[in-house]
């Protein structure tokens, strides 16, 4: 079973740390990743992304040209990554910030509000976390709990206040993505 | 109401690719002031560098060519040796000019090639994410010199500028900032007086500019121009260094 | 009445507040919304008396992005 | 020791660190930045030297003066500044000097882009530098390879005293994976040089030059260089082999292709595709043996390189006719997918009607 | 005009004068130096600019520039003086800007001798640089041929917008031989190029670059560059064919070792052996061809080269095992003799039973 | 009779292949006498350069390593970052330092590199045939400068001892001649002083020695020891160029 | 025919411009030449030596490992270069300052002082002529006539007053050489 | 008597005449017959009484092949 996936957004919106975090999980779980950011041109400005890759098996390609699912936090990412979800595929999108319109039908799009999500659990910064939560929840290749422990190894779990917020993040996002998807279903 | 103040028509109507509140935008809009000011701009060739103002030909609306890093002014020679009437400037930033550069810079002012240089000094390689330039600060943070720039294990900052001065080809060099309104008419002037060493055939000029690089200074704009005004200067203190022009003083 | 305006290009302000801190009326601000290129992009406004601007210049000759033109009259 | 997410860059980094290497000397460059960095703080902490050079011509002269007096040292630049560093290298070689050199490979010529290519192949087989000499040159193709070929560069470049490249690209660079690195050597255990410059103390005085102002003795060292390259051919040739027992068509490509090609693999054989990969581990020595073999049972060839086509040359010498070479190349930094990959191995593969139940294809004299 | 008896260093910068350059940036290294010497005071004459540049590095930079200002430009080393151009090579490349560019090859790696040798072949024709680009090599074998090729390499130079490289060595550089030179070329009757930087008077302003960090745009430029090499190819591959009329035996070297072989072949066809020279004239490109379409009546070429074995791998691509490939080289400056080559001849000719009355030899699969 | 006068030890005890009359026969004596005087020879490595002294190894009885053409301060880094408590020194030529070098020579200085540098003026490009070198004097002949040097056409000679004195990590500069006994005494004295600052690792030292080639000057050795007396020190005077040792003045 | 001749002697005794001056002769009398010194190394010091090649054919070779005629003017040319004279080949020496025994009776010697020649003559620096002289009478390759001829367009021929003398040392070494040959046969 | 001497050692010597140029006593001359090297070698004499060196070592500092070895006593 091979998961790939792909993060997409401004560079100042946590996208890296959210792959990171993600892979960083899937490792400690014993599967296969590789993390594969999109590194800034020498040229400043633009928008940042990278591909998480996961897998029971060997990885072959770290580059994901028809990714499972794909995670877009601002408008042009939702421009430049939509297509690419396979069929069957999942697409979560930051709907605080993303409103175009998706038109395929053949991938299920899970939209969360995280921007919001993030202040009314007092910190803004969070809004990465809750996403990640939100793919855990939407996709089954992570457990929150497994989330929860990985957490303290990076950045967003250092300090034991930052990590229980973090950790409330992750459960936001899963509780957030459970209603989006059911709503997506009863559509 | 009359329009006082709008863009120079030797920039290009395109949107600076740089951070907010790079000093490279204002540099640009200087020079950019100043060819329009001499009428020059369809005589005039750009050498940019490799380094953050390596898309300069983006905005600059004059004919330009791409250098190698560290070689813009062996470029502008070969220029400037077959196109004899014609303005060559260079737009080099602190690791181009004076660390990969050293012998290029050096010799060329010193052989006194009838060239402009401008030297953007802003402490650090902005492009390549902000390791220590030869310029870099005492003290003063990179992502290669763990706990700040020092001088006892990294060298201290070089003053090129001032080397050049010891060239015997170098006719006018002038260290400016534009981390004031009252630097950029300054640095203005100078970057003005530089081309006019070259249209008087004189020999080499050079301008330094301080220049603040928020982003790998890891300070919000405002304050990395004060600290451009306040701390840069301590070490490298604007004014004129070489000044053998024999133009009135003004 | 005022000698001077400005109008500052909304989508060429990167927000830098170098303007803001440079102009001796204190004629300008940091807007609270986003420009299309999530920007906070700088404001002018003439003050209370409409007279803020003395078409001083420091704020276009300081501005990187050359957002701002002046007038005068 | 437990795995470690970490991206190529830093991997590489602690890699010649716990190989031994304490003295780094190097320029910024991207895609390849976080290789210096990360020595700036690493060599701190073990006592190590970190020299921001002035340049990568001043690096790779460091590098030679360390290396002249024994030690384990390493620089990394991209692919401008490796260019820079070919007068360096053919010294290296010339003096028979070991040093690791990486090349993160971006797109080119010139200035070119920061993308990950593969389009420097010809100048570090053949050396870019003057004169006739051989860097071994290693091309990892996982976070884990690169910890190990780092390890391995740092044997080969003292046990053989020549220069040892290691090519990655910017993919490899950023790119994180889980490694399990080996426990740290300590330099000083590491067996004596008996050549190096250490002060003529209770010995002769010592010289290390590549001046040879009579022909016939610089002809003898050259002689002593092709022998010794020839020790490395035989001895150091490394490769792998994926899929290889039935293939009917075989993908050659390296590091970071080789992965896309593995992908693209995976795809065509759930098509029923008979496709293998070999893929070279050291570009030089090139494995042109076991290539040649192959041409015994399989008579079609897909190198698969990100450049314009400089692998297939060394491919092309070593199957001397004996199977179809074609070759598919994206240059310039863009990094194919394995779908378009398999898109090509299936075309070729349909082509000369290698599908089950087809005859075997006759034998292709020309080559595409 | 009468026959001048000069010394090819002289004739070289003389030709390049009478070809319309008029500028020439350079630095001194043996064995060209006379290069500079001749420039620096005829460039006087004739109202052109001859710049003795800080290094190697400064020069080619400069050249780079002069031709971005439409000049024909020229500069001349030595082998690691062309090891430290290879940036600007491939910026030369990739900024498409014709440049001429001379290397008098001498005894490496490293510091190496100032002795004649061939052994920068890699260099020149894989691109010592980085990235996908050729240089168009020509390598001529006289005094005369010389003068001609330097005419040739501006011509080409312009032609394609590439930098030409003319391949010499210390004894091409110092020999003298008789040589009549065409007229001169007024540098102001010559084309006009319309891609220079010359100020943006009266149209758009213009930029020269080759950092295109798009990797689609730089693959586009890639495949472009690769159109124009393949042009270059077919258009412009070169060599000189010398009794192959009944060879049974051909023996590939070119430049200086080149005339080394005739005179060798001189010596065994008198003792009745035929054996013929086929001389690449461009290295790159490389007469593929002509040496493939031989293979089908000759079964065995010899590579002579003043090397450890260069291009001898572009004989073995070429020939894809229809022909055995022996190889005999002298590296590090020792040249040798027509005696000795005439040895090696008739040693693999006798090998393979080439001689009259035997039965032609079978083909051999394998390539010694 | 008692001999005051012999070889140093740390010479080898080869022939010198200079020419007659060569200021790098002298030289080599004085750093060899230098080395025996501070009893060093077993911990001294030496890098010479391409230049006429590139085969400075078959006299200095020291390790020696050999380094390209202009990059022997890079190399010598290299040596001294492995090998702290030896001593390190460079011989170089004037082209070698300060024109293909350049960009080594001045960051090396500017570290603070602790390496002693000799640096062999001699006007010319000795070993390659006597083309310009940085440091040709105006008027000068050379292969490549038709006419002599002509400062408008060819440039002006390069001090770069002094440029090197801007760059914060050089400790000890002084420029020295070894054209006359007393010139020669000085000389000495300075290279002792430029190892002794390597030994206290107070930083860069350097000095600069005028030097004569009476080949390429086309002149005999007596009239090239006069003209480097009487003519090179007019644009390159002797004396101490910085000194922050702290040493007392003696 | 082709004829194979190498000069050798110290630096500083004109060694190249005899090369030189042969060469060109025989270029203005319509044969093919090649001319190929031996360059000095980047060091000082040091012997030097030159081939000359003329021929009625293309010449292929500018190498000669068997000369037809080797010219030696000092003793270590003689130990490098009196055994490569091909047999039947004639070995000129400087007898003023080569004094070794030749031990080779497939060639002919011819001794020339050349030295004591040139300073009878009143001119020290053109022993290298006389030798060119006794060269061309011993080989019979050149004509005494078209080397006077040639001698004006070197430097041997710029004053015709040294022109003069030039051409006299010409007539001197041919003179000389014809009596070393006639002593030689009657030996 | 002489306060030194030195000894010129012939096959060291270039013939450069520096040794002769800074002898402050002159009893250093070039000689008339060539070295092996082909050099003209200097030569010392005492002068005509004998005591012509005062073992300044100026010739011996100055002789860049260390041709040149001086005694007193
Ligand atoms: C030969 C080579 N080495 C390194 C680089 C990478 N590089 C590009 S710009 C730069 C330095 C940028 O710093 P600076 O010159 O100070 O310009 P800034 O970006 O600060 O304006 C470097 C190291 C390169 N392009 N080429
Ligand atoms: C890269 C490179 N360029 C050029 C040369 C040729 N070269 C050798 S020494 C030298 C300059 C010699 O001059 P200098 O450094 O002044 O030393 P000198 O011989 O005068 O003592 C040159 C150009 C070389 N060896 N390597
Ligand atoms: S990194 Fe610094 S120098 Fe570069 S654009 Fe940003 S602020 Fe300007
Ligand atoms: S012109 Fe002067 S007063 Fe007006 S807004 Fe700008 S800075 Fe303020
Ligand atoms: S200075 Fe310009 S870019 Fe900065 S905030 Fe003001 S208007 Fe915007
Ligand atoms: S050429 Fe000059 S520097 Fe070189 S050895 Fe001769 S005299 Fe000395
Ligand atoms: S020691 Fe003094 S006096 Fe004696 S020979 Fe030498 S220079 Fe003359
Ligand atoms: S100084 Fe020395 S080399 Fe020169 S002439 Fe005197 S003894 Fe001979
Ligand atoms: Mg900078
Ligand atoms: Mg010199």
């Amino acid at each position: 079973m091979t998961n790939k996936m792909i993060f997409a957004g401004f560079g100042g919106q946590g996208v890296l740390l959210m792959g990171y975090l993600t892979a960083l999980t899937a490792m400690r779980q014993g599967k296969n990743v590789t993390y594969l950011p999109s590194y800034g041109a020498e040229v400043r400005g633009g928008t940042a992304n990278c591909t998480v890759v996961i897998s029971d098996d060997e990885i072959a390609s770290p580059v994901a040209s028809s990714p499972d699912y794909v995670v877009v936090m601002n408008n042009p990412s939702l421009v430049r990554f939509a297509n690419m979800v396979a069929p069957g595929g999942i697409l979560l999108i930051n709907s605080s910030l993303v409103h175009s319109e998706i038109k395929r039908d053949d991938i299920t799009v899970v939209p969360v509000p995280i921007n919001e999500l993030a202040h009314e659990l007092g910190e803004d910064r969070s809004a990465n976390v809750v996403m990640v939560g939100a793919l855990a929840e939407a996709t089954g290749v992570l457990s929150i709990e497994a989330l929860k422990e990985a957490l303290a190894e990076t950045g967003l779990g250092k300090k034991p206040k930052v990590l229980e917020l973090n950790r409330r993040a992750l459960d936001i996002g899963a509780e957030n993505a459970r209603q989006a998807l059911a709503k997506e279903k009863s559509a | 109401m009359k329009k006082i103040f709008e863009a120079p028509k030797s920039l290009k109507p395109n949107l600076f690719h740089y951070c907010p509140g790079c000093g490279h935008s204002i540099i640009h809009r200087l020079v950019a002031e100043v060819i329009d000011e001499l009428g020059i701009q369809e005589r005039t060739i750009g050498v940019p560098p490799a380094g953050c103002a390596v898309l300069a030909y983006n905005y600059f609306d004059v004919d330009t060519g791409e250098a190698p890093h560290g070689r813009a002014l062996a470029v502008a020679t070969g220029l400037k040796r077959v196109l004899k009437d014609h303005v060559i400037f260079t737009y080099q930033g602190d690791g181009d000019i004076a660390a990969i550069g050293t012998a290029e810079s050096i010799h060329a002012a010193n052989r006194g090639e009838k060239i402009t240089a401008i030297f953007v000094n802003n402490g650090t390689y902005g492009m390549t994410g902000g390791q220590m330039a030869p310029t870099t600060l005492p003290g003063m943070g990179s992502t290669t010199t763990p706990g700040g720039r020092d001088v006892a294990r990294d060298g201290a900052p070089l003053d090129l500028t001032k080397m050049m001065a010891e060239a015997k080809g170098s006719v006018y060099l002038e260290r400016v900032s534009v981390a004031t309104p009252k630097g950029i008419r300054k640095a203005k002037k100078a970057i003005k007086k530089a081309f006019q060493v070259q249209l008087d055939g004189l020999g080499f000029a050079l301008v330094e500019v301080l220049s603040p690089c928020p982003t790998n200074w890891k300070m919000d704009p405002v304050a990395a121009y004060e600290w451009t005004d306040k701390e840069m200067t301590k070490i490298f203190p604007v004014g004129v260094i070489k000044d053998i022009t024999g133009y009135d003083k003004d | 009445m005022a000698k001077g305006k400005i109008i500052i290009d909304r989508e060429k302000c990167k927000g830098c507040s170098l303007c803001v801190s440079v102009c001796p009326k204190q004629c300008i601000a940091v807007s609270t919304g986003l420009n299309d290129k999530g920007y906070y992009p700088a404001e002018f406004s003439q003050g209370e008396n409409g007279d803020c601007c003395n078409a001083c210049t420091l704020c276009a000759l300081t501005c990187p992005d050359i957002a701002i033109e002046v007038y005068r009259g | 020791m437990a795995k470690q997410l970490m991206r190529g860059s830093h991997v590489l980094g602690e890699a010649a660190v716990r190989a031994g290497c304490r003295y780094y000397f190097g320029y910024p460059i991207t895609p390849q930045n976080e290789v210096p960095e990360y020595m700036s703080s690493r060599m701190l902490q073990v006592g190590g030297t970190f020299v921001q050079a002035e340049s990568e011509l001043a690096s790779i002269n460091m590098v030679i003066g360390a290396a002249m007096a024994g030690a384990r040292v390493m620089t990394s630049s991209s692919s401008p500044g490796i260019s820079l560093m070919q007068e360096g290298i053919s010294y290296l070689a010339g003096l028979e000097l070991p040093a690791v050199i990486v090349n993160v490979v971006r797109g080119g010529p010139g200035l070119g882009n920061i993308a990950p290519a593969q389009s420097d192949y010809f100048q570090a087989t053949r050396g870019g530098g003057h004169g006739d000499y051989r860097t071994i040159v290693l091309a990892p193709d996982s976070c884990q390879e690169l910890c190990d070929l780092t390890f391995k560069a740092f044997d080969l470049a003292d046990k053989y005293r020549n220069p040892v490249l290691i090519m990655g690209d910017g993919m490899m660079g950023q790119m994180m994976e889980p490694v399990e690195f080996p426990e740290p050597i300590d330099p000083a255990s590491l067996p004596a040089k008996d050549w190096t410059l250490s002060g003529a103390k209770g010995r002769p005085s010592r010289v290390i030059l590549s001046l040879l102002l009579n022909p016939k003795v610089l002809e003898d060292h050259n002689f002593k260089l092709v022998r010794k390259y020839d020790a490395v051919t035989r001895e150091e040739t490394d490769w792998e082999e994926y899929l290889l027992d039935d293939a009917r068509q075989v993908v050659v490509a390296y590091g970071t292709a080789a992965r896309i090609a593995k992908g693209a693999i995976k795809r065509v054989r759930q098509m029923g595709l008979k496709v293998g990969l070999l893929r070279p581990k050291t570009l030089w020595p090139f494995p042109e043996k076991p290539l040649k073999d192959l041409t015994r049972v399989v008579r079609q060839l897909l190198v698969f390189e990100m450049s314009a086509g400089q692998m297939v040359e060394d491919v092309k010498m070593a199957v001397e006719g004996q199977a179809q070479v074609h070759f598919y190349g994206r240059p310039g930094g863009v990094i194919p997918t394995p779908d378009e990959v398999a898109h090509q191995i299936s075309h070729y593969y349909y082509q000369a009607g290698l599908m089950e139940g087809d005859k075997p294809s006759k034998r292709h004299g020309g080559v595409a």
